[in-house]
């Protein structure tokens, strides 16, 4: 039989903050439901049955500030987007205490200071409306299943891999490499008369080296340069030449 | 390429449904009217008009089966009232749902696309990084090139994903945002 | 529970017979009979005759698919006679996923182009031959002329096809590691 799915509902109207159970992270996902600022005050202004266009913006700003110290107790890290609301309610209220006359004298029709707060409001209600029907779409779509694995898929999968993927698996590269750049720093480099030795031995085993190969498999720089002088010892002391068979053809480091 | 020709012409109507009810079902994801009629050699009009005759078949002999319109293409799926039964041989769970965040991250991004992550933060009030992760982990937006902009940043957009696990045919299919307006109070 | 055998009782043959295909459907491997009456609750006797009268059926339209008794079970698949057609749209789609080899030296390719094979193993760790030659195949990288160094190698970058394929405008749109940075916070 099914378990329960967790989050199977959301009740997009009435998200009420309140504690399910004792752990924190059963908190965070209850207070969670505010997912920011905007959806606290919305919360705030239904909870007082006040009308959107007309905010008691002391009383609401009282309630929010009230719900941030709450959140403070319960040891909830507060983003600092909540913070920044708080302080914008205050600004508009104290600018809500001013007298109107002040404002008057310009002639011009006067802003109410807590219209751009509506505004944002109002945009963010549509923005959670959308959400809802979103959900419910998904909710539909969960139902449709499609066919199952037949044998042309297996050879014929979509590349299916986004930029993202390439930026994700770049940085993966990168990290790796930065540890086994660590391990380099820590390796002993080698001396010219390791490299020498190290070459002998190989030609002698493999008669013929192409130096292209052999500069490949240097891991590093000064590695690569004592692989070059090493090559330019060795033609000048043994009995060893370089050869090119065709023009632009590889190099090849052979015994004589 | 001869053959081919004679072949293609002298296929009947019948026998083109079927071969689109064939390719739709080998495709798997949803497969255009344009990828058909390039695979038939046949006139788009034609695939449409097969395809049409198709949809109707399967609804008119009560098939377990749909052929529906998604995400610019056509594609065979269950029809939904079974959803309990191939549950129960599947043994799956309806997956885990998006958090509210991501769900209003993904509406703002929908509706809004291409979008920035500080015009996103604008319309919800919040930092939305992590829900932004969670929708690209999930392949339901996807990067739309840089805003030509200070800091050139990001844009973002719904992907084809989108459309399929929310059964859209198209975006012009989603309803109006300004048609929320009015659920206010 | 006790609802869940009221409503099984109230199944039509049809219902019946619309789960069946629509079971067979999502399953894509043979499905026995015994494993469809165990998820309808319904004895074998009504689910083989489900099953034989969805085979006439699909038969009687002449559809383009068929329900095959195949290695003890019940599968659907396409007609045969429509295999050239079909062969013809498996060739179209786009070609098989990349590997992570194949994936991650494009990612290298893409991020410090233009770059040689020994620059590649370098930041990769790992040979990347055989990655390098999907990726010409696949046309994803192209040649780019080669480096005035040792060996004098060959360079490869991004090719137009990457751009279309990734949906990007030009190379200035790929996301750099502060983008990244930014979603994770």
């Amino acid at each position: 039989m099914e378990q329960p799915t967790e989050q199977l509902s959301f009740d997009f109207k009435s998200v009420q903050p309140h504690i399910v159970s004792e752990t924190r992270d059963e908190i965070k996902l209850e207070l969670g439901a505010f997912a920011g600022p905007l959806d606290l005050l919305l919360f705030l202004i239904k909870q007082e049955q006040a009308n959107i266009f007309d905010i008691p913006i002391a009383k609401i700003t009282d309630e929010y500030l009230k719900y941030i110290r709450l959140m403070k107790t319960l040891d909830i890290s507060l983003a600092a987007d909540f913070l920044v609301m708080a302080a914008t309610l205050i600004e508009i209220k104290s600018k809500m205490l001013l007298p109107r006359e002040i404002f008057d004298e310009a002639e011009e029709e006067i802003e109410d200071p807590r219209q751009e707060l509506i505004d944002r409001l109002l945009e963010h209600q549509k923005f959670k409306n959308a959400a809802e029907m979103l959900y419910e779409r998904s909710t539909v779509e969960q139902a449709v299943f499609t066919r199952g694995q037949i044998e042309s898929d297996e050879n014929n999968l979509e590349t299916n891999a986004s930029v993202f993927d390439l930026l994700t698996v770049f940085q993966k590269i990168l990290e790796r490499h930065k540890e086994e750049i660590k391990l380099e720093i820590e390796r002993e480099e080698m001396s010219l008369a390791e490299m020498l030795k190290h070459l002998k031995a190989k030609i002698f085993k493999a008669k013929e080296i192409s130096l292209h190969e052999l500069f490949q498999e240097m891991q590093t720089r000064p590695e690569l340069v004592l692989a070059f002088i090493a090559v330019l010892e060795l033609v000048r002391t043994e009995n060893i030449k370089l050869l090119q068979r065709k023009t632009f053809g590889d190099v090849i480091l052979t015994k004589v | 390429m001869d053959a081919e020709i004679e072949e293609k012409q002298s296929r009947s109507i019948g026998e083109i449904i079927s071969i689109v009810e064939a390719l739709i079902f080998v495709a798997g994801e949803p497969l255009t009217v344009k990828t058909l009629a390039e695979v038939l050699t046949e006139d788009k009009e034609t695939v449409e008009a097969a395809v049409e005759e198709l949809v109707q078949e399967y609804e008119q002999r009560e098939s377990g089966l749909q052929i529906r319109a998604i995400a610019g293409g056509w594609q065979i799926g269950t029809r939904a009232e079974f959803h309990e039964e191939i549950r129960r041989f599947l043994k799956t769970r309806p997956s885990a749902k998006l958090s509210l965040a991501a769900l209003e991250t993904l509406a703002v991004i929908a509706y809004k696309q291409p979008v920035t992550v500080p015009e996103i933060l604008e319309i919800r009030g919040v930092q939305s990084a992590s829900a932004i992760k969670t929708l690209l982990d999930k392949r339901l937006i996807v990067a739309k090139g840089r805003k030509e902009t200070v800091g050139r940043p990001m844009q973002y957009g719904t992907s084809k994903d989108f459309m399929i696990q929310f059964g859209l045919k198209d975006l012009s299919e989603l309803p109006s945002i300004e048609d929320f307006e009015d659920l206010i109070q």
